[in-house]
């Protein structure tokens, strides 16, 4: 017993990832904790995303199953699970049958070089970001092959859009991502890296987030990818390949139960994931805020509160909304629900605040906190944007952010060397136009 | 523009052959699908998603109700024209006792007249209402649906409180009104138009200059007023298109030249315009009954109609302006109780002849902005 | 680490010449153009695979830096994108005018 | 096998490379004899895959990711895209092989024998690759590439790199120039 609390005391104060470090056992349970908390988070983005557009919406959205709807994700897994599994005669059952998992799969996968922190990453790759793109835009097969072996004209349909659609925005979102690669080669010994958590390491060092850097190029470029990256999710607006008034449910018009719930788990994890890439591109993936501005152990201390904070408020929250409950005998059970999973959300919060946690969940949560932010404008978009037709999704795509973002790169490009480009080019130009002016007067 | 007399049908069977193309498709668009506002089935052909040519297939909710009302009395017809265009079943019955009265030349007293013109500009608004929240919602927008709903809401609140229904609301009858006006009535009504006021200027916030939104509609089924006029194309469309058609204003019945409003017009004829002409609409069915509500007389209700009506032999077309265009009936009387021949000219089936001409060299997405954008409603297409 | 477990250049040669083999055999037997140009993608992954293992033989040689092979295959995965990307481009036009994707039906030298 | 040279561990076990190998080979075949293009285009697609994760094993993670995202992300979208657009369901009920088919296995068969003789020929009982572990520094394997493309100094491959976008060109052109209806 004694070897094993020691064996997690070395691991926990091990400064690699299990990956890097080769250590199969940590790299296990990582991938399982990963597993976990993305299913969480998809349940948990699942509630959210239709309480917050039901309150967009002058609407209530889910109160029946639970207090104030909190079970209703469980409800509707379980129903899911249960309903009958539909392969339409005439489909090409096998294609019909992998291609779910295709998505899922790539829709995990990107997940084993997310960096929760500078050792929270089921491993570091020296190609991080590129296998995150690479692996990300297989997702695409799967919805191809969906809409194709589903045996139909609108999945086909679908399918023929998300594919076009996909490939497209991963062009503008590559010229983004290395604009912002190309700032991590700023040092002494001016290598850049690919590494997810070389990009983060590299944004503490020059103690700016890249979103700042450069401004306005770096702004400019994470719009360019913010754009893009709901377009590679066919999330609103651009969600055509899934447009439910022109193609009923696009490419899996023909799924049902379990199968349509890897679609949707496929989905919200691929949100998650592109945020996760935009988190730690531009936003300093597991930095707390202003990490060299406010430093020192004062600043430390005061923003490893934070968190436990965060989970009191929560807490709090329900607290207030279980003391506006109808006082009515038969919503006892949810008064009670509602005030237990105050009570857990408010534990949770004190536990953050013993020293040990405390320390080491400042990363998780500012991570987690930014992707959230992602989330809930992924949501807010939904709520306020009509949907783009295809040729003017194209145009956005094509004429608008690919432009942009080649002029990005070269500008970033050009500003990084600028010290370069003024001796070596400018001032040489400069010179030789000044004394070809001189010998013509 | 192509003279729409020249299009020809689409032929499904024999592809385009001059060139072979591995993209084109035929697609069926319903009778069940979420964008075509009920069991509209739309047969196209496509070039990848641009529309080659498209055929409407229609008659999924047909009742006969034309037929039916061969075998009703004049009076027990009544309810039946509020189920054809269901969600502005005030004026089908407005339309329809107006031209019976024509019919027995008996005239609704003036304060039956005014509340009348009250619940027909609410039915109006809630009408271009509904098809703002469906229309918004078929362009991808989901939110304008809930924001709509909620307002109707309370013209359906005021509609039932006077007549006890809210949809199939068979609110007037031949010779002026069944029911007085409800203690508070006019006060709910200047109520609710200094509610909605703002809630209209809350849509065209979300809407109005939203980008995406003018992308989706600005150019996109366009027709002209001279085909428009051709196909008979009535209501919001013909006015987008730029003619200044109003019955309300050409022909007035009820007692519209008593009040004063504006008919709006578009330019282009784009979906664009006819959104613009409909927020207008709205607006000035508002002003009227602002209007109306200060000014309603004291009074009967009830011209002198016999229990019994046998109106005398002949016959009349009587047409007013629904939130959907010209809204006609043909009556033909025998002298007996019941009529002969009713016809209905219903605004969304001679509106919706046009959707061909409007999507060609279109994409897909855009038929479905143009079928919401036509504003059809298939209980009035199929009767 | 035992020898024999170990795996060598070799054993990636034999593998790569097996992928290089299929896809000549599909090139040479199959009608549907689809499948030939994938055969032909095939083959570029045979040589591309030698390369990378050659490449991973030169640096136990030259030291870490000398990536020559892996250059080389990012060349040919440049070039296979262009040759997938014409190819299919050619067997768009083609089966628009012929209406099939035989290979065997491209007997002529125009349409 | 040269236990003096210092190197890395191997990335995964040896069985992961039989494995792979295996996955591979019948992806192969099933590219080669499936009748629906798809099948054939999803068969070549887990082919890739297990391909990049050999990759991976040859201590080639740069070359890996390339292979994904172009590879399996951009070129066989492109196929299916294709297969979508033409409808396969006649060439499916066709005959799948050419008349010279017996010909070909031949030509192939004659080819994997010519292999087969360089390799006895060659090795006369030598050791053909007498390697020792690879170096292979961690985290340094695309900044290597990085630098034979693009050093400082003109990289070894820079000439090469700007005929290879000029080719990208022309491909672009020529895809447009042939899938296009009306130019």
């Amino acid at each position: 017993m004694h070897a094993l609390v020691q064996y997690i005391e070395s691991y926990l104060s091990s400064d690699k990832t299990p990956g890097t470090a080769g250590n199969w056992f940590w790299a296990t349970v990582y991938v399982l904790l990963v597993f976990v908390g993305l299913s969480i988070a998809v349940i948990a983005m699942n509630w959210l995303e239709r309480k917050i557009l039901a309150h967009m919406q002058v609407r209530l959205g889910p109160m029946r199953v639970g207090p104030h709807g909190l079970l209703q994700p469980i409800a509707d897994a379980l129903k899911l699970l249960l309903k009958e599994d539909i392969i339409p005669d005439g489909a090409d059952k096998v294609v019909f049958w992998i291609a779910p998992f295709i998505v899922v799969l790539a829709a995990f996968t990107v997940f084993v070089v997310v960096p929760f922190g500078p050792t929270h990453a089921i491993t570091d790759m020296n190609i991080g970001i590129l296998f995150m793109l690479g692996v990300s835009s297989l997702s695409v097969l799967g919805i191809v092959t969906a809409g194709w072996a589903s045996n139909s004209h609108y999945p086909l349909i679908g399918a023929l859009r998300s594919s076009a659609q996909m490939v497209s925005y991963e062009v503008a979102m590559g010229l983004a991502v290395v604009s912002a690669i190309l700032m991590t080669s700023l040092n002494e010994s001016s290598t850049g890296t690919l590494s997810m958590i070389g990009i983060v390491e590299a944004q503490k060092a020059q103690g700016e987030w890249f979103l700042f850097k450069f401004f306005p190029l770096g702004i400019i470029a994470f719009a360019i990818f913010a754009i893009a990256m709901v377009a590679e999710t066919n999330r609103a607006p651009f969600d055509l390949p899934e447009a439910e008034s022109e193609l009923t449910a696009g490419f899996h018009t023909e799924y049902s139960g379990f199968r349509w719930s890897l679609f949707f788990l496929a989905e919200y994890s691929a949100m998650i994931a592109v945020s996760s890439i935009a988190v730690t591109l531009w936003l300093g993936g597991w930095l707390r805020p202003f990490p060299n501005l406010l430093h020192g152990t004062t600043w430390d201390l005061a923003f490893s509160f934070i968190p436990g904070i965060a989970f009191l408020l929560l807490g709090a929250m329900c607290f207030y909304n279980t003391a506006r409950m109808p006082k009515h005998p038969l919503f006892k059970i949810q008064t009670i629900g509602l005030a237990g999973f105050g009570a857990v959300l408010a534990l949770i919060g004190l536990v953050m605040f013993l020293p040990p946690v405390r320390e080491r969940v400042g990363d998780i949560f500012w991570f987690s906190a930014k992707v959230a932010g992602f989330m809930y404008l992924y949501i807010w978009y939904r709520g306020t944007f009509p949907r783009y037709r295809f040729d003017q999704l194209m145009k956005v795509g094509w004429k608008v952010l690919l432009p942009t973002g080649l002029a990005l790169l070269i500008c970033t490009a050009l500003w990084a060397m600028r010290s370069e480009v003024w001796t070596q080019v400018v001032v040489p130009v400069g010179m030789g136009f000044a004394d070809f002016v001189r010998r013509l007067l | 523009m192509t003279d729409p007399r020249s299009l020809s049908p689409l032929d499904l069977d024999t592809p385009d052959k001059t060139f072979l193309d591995a993209n084109e498709l035929v697609i069926n668009m319903g009778p069940q699908h979420p964008a075509t506002h009920g069991v509209l089935r739309v047969i196209l052909r496509l070039d990848g998603e641009k529309v080659l040519g498209l055929e409407c297939v229609i008659g999924y909710l047909h009742r006969g109700v034309e037929k039916i009302a061969e075998n009703r009395t004049y009076t027990m017809f009544n309810p039946y024209v509020d189920r054809m265009d269901y969600v502005a079943a005030v004026s089908n019955g407005l339309g329809y006792c107006e031209a019976v009265e024509r019919l027995l030349s008996v005239e609704a007293p003036p304060r039956a007249q005014y509340i009348r013109v009250i619940l027909t500009e609410l039915n109006r608004i809630a009408s271009h209402q509904l098809w703002l929240g469906t229309h918004a919602l078929d362009i991808g927008a989901i939110t304008p649906l809930f924001y709509t709903f909620r307002d109707r809401e309370e013209i359906l609140k005021i509609f039932e409180k006077y007549c006890g229904a809210r949809l199939t609301t068979h609110a007037f009858r031949i010779g002026g009104l069944q029911y007085e006006a409800y203690d508070g009535f006019e006060r709910d009504v200047k109520n609710f138009v200094s509610f909605v006021k703002p809630k209209i200027d809350e849509y065209e916030e979300l809407l109005t200059t939203n980008r995406i939104w003018l992308e989706r509609t600005k150019g996109v089924g366009v027709i002209s007023g001279k085909d428009c006029i051709a196909l008979g194309v009535t209501g919001p469309v013909l006015r987008a298109s730029g003619v200044k058609w109003d019955i309300r204003k050409a022909q007035p019945y009820a007692n519209y030249k008593n009040f004063d409003f504006e008919i709006p017009t578009g330019e282009n004829g784009d979906t664009y315009d006819r959104y613009i002409v409909r927020m207008i609409e709205m607006r000035q069915s508002l002003r009227i009954i602002e209007q109306a509500v200060e000014g309603i007389p004291e009074g009967p209700i009830m011209a002198k109609v016999p229990k019994v009506m046998k109106p005398p032999v002949g016959e009349v077309y009587h047409s007013i302006e629904a939130p959907k265009g010209e809204l006609g009936y043909f009556i033909v009387s025998d002298g007996s109780t019941q009529p002969y021949r009713v016809r209905v000219r219903p605004p969304s089936f001679v509106n919706l002849q046009a959707l061909d001409l409007m999507c060609r060299d279109q994409l897909v997405a855009d038929v479905i902005a143009v079928i919401g954008t036509l504003d059809i409603v298939l209980g009035e297409v199929d009767r | 680490m035992h020898a024999m477990t170990d795996i060598s250049t070799l054993h990636y040669l034999v593998l790569g010449a097996a992928l290089f083999l299929l896809g000549v055999i599909g090139v040479l037997t199959r009608r549907n153009v689809v499948i030939v140009l994938m055969s032909i993608e095939l083959i570029l992954n045979a040589v591309n695979l030698n390369l990378v293992a050659f490449s991973r033989y030169w640096q136990s040689i030259h030291g870490p830096s000398a990536l020559h092979g892996q250059v080389f295959a990012i060349f040919v995965i440049t070039d296979a994108a262009a040759e997938a990307a014409v190819g299919l481009g050619i067997l768009i036009a083609f089966f628009r005018n012929k209406e099939t994707v035989n290979v065997d039906e491209v007997n002529l030298l125009k349409w | 096998m040269n236990p003096q040279i210092a190197g890395n561990p191997p990335v995964a076990t040896p069985y992961f490379f039989y494995g792979l190998a295996a996955i591979m080979i019948i992806g192969g075949i099933l590219v080669i004899t499936r009748k629906n293009a798809v099948h054939s285009a999803l068969a070549l697609i887990t082919t890739l895959l297990a391909q990049a994760a050999l990759y991976l094993m040859l201590y080639a993670p740069f070359v890996a990711g390339v292979q994904i995202i172009l590879y399996a992300g951009g070129i066989m979208v492109l196929f299916l895209f294709v297969i979508m657009l033409i409808s396969i369901e006649r060439a499916e009920k066709e005959r799948q092989f050419n008349k010279q088919w017996l010909v070909g296995i031949a030509a192939a068969a004659a080819l994997g024998g010519l292999f087969i003789t360089v390799y006895t020929a060659t090795t006369k009982g030598r050791v053909l690759f007498p390697e020792g572990r690879t170096s292979y520094v961690d985290m340094q394997n695309t900044q290597g590439i990085a630098n034979l493309l693009f050093d400082q100094h003109g990289g070894t491959y820079m000439f090469a790199f700007e005929i290879a976008s000029l080719l990208l060109l022309v491909a672009i052109i020529g895809a447009v120039v042939m899938a296009k209806k009306r130019i």
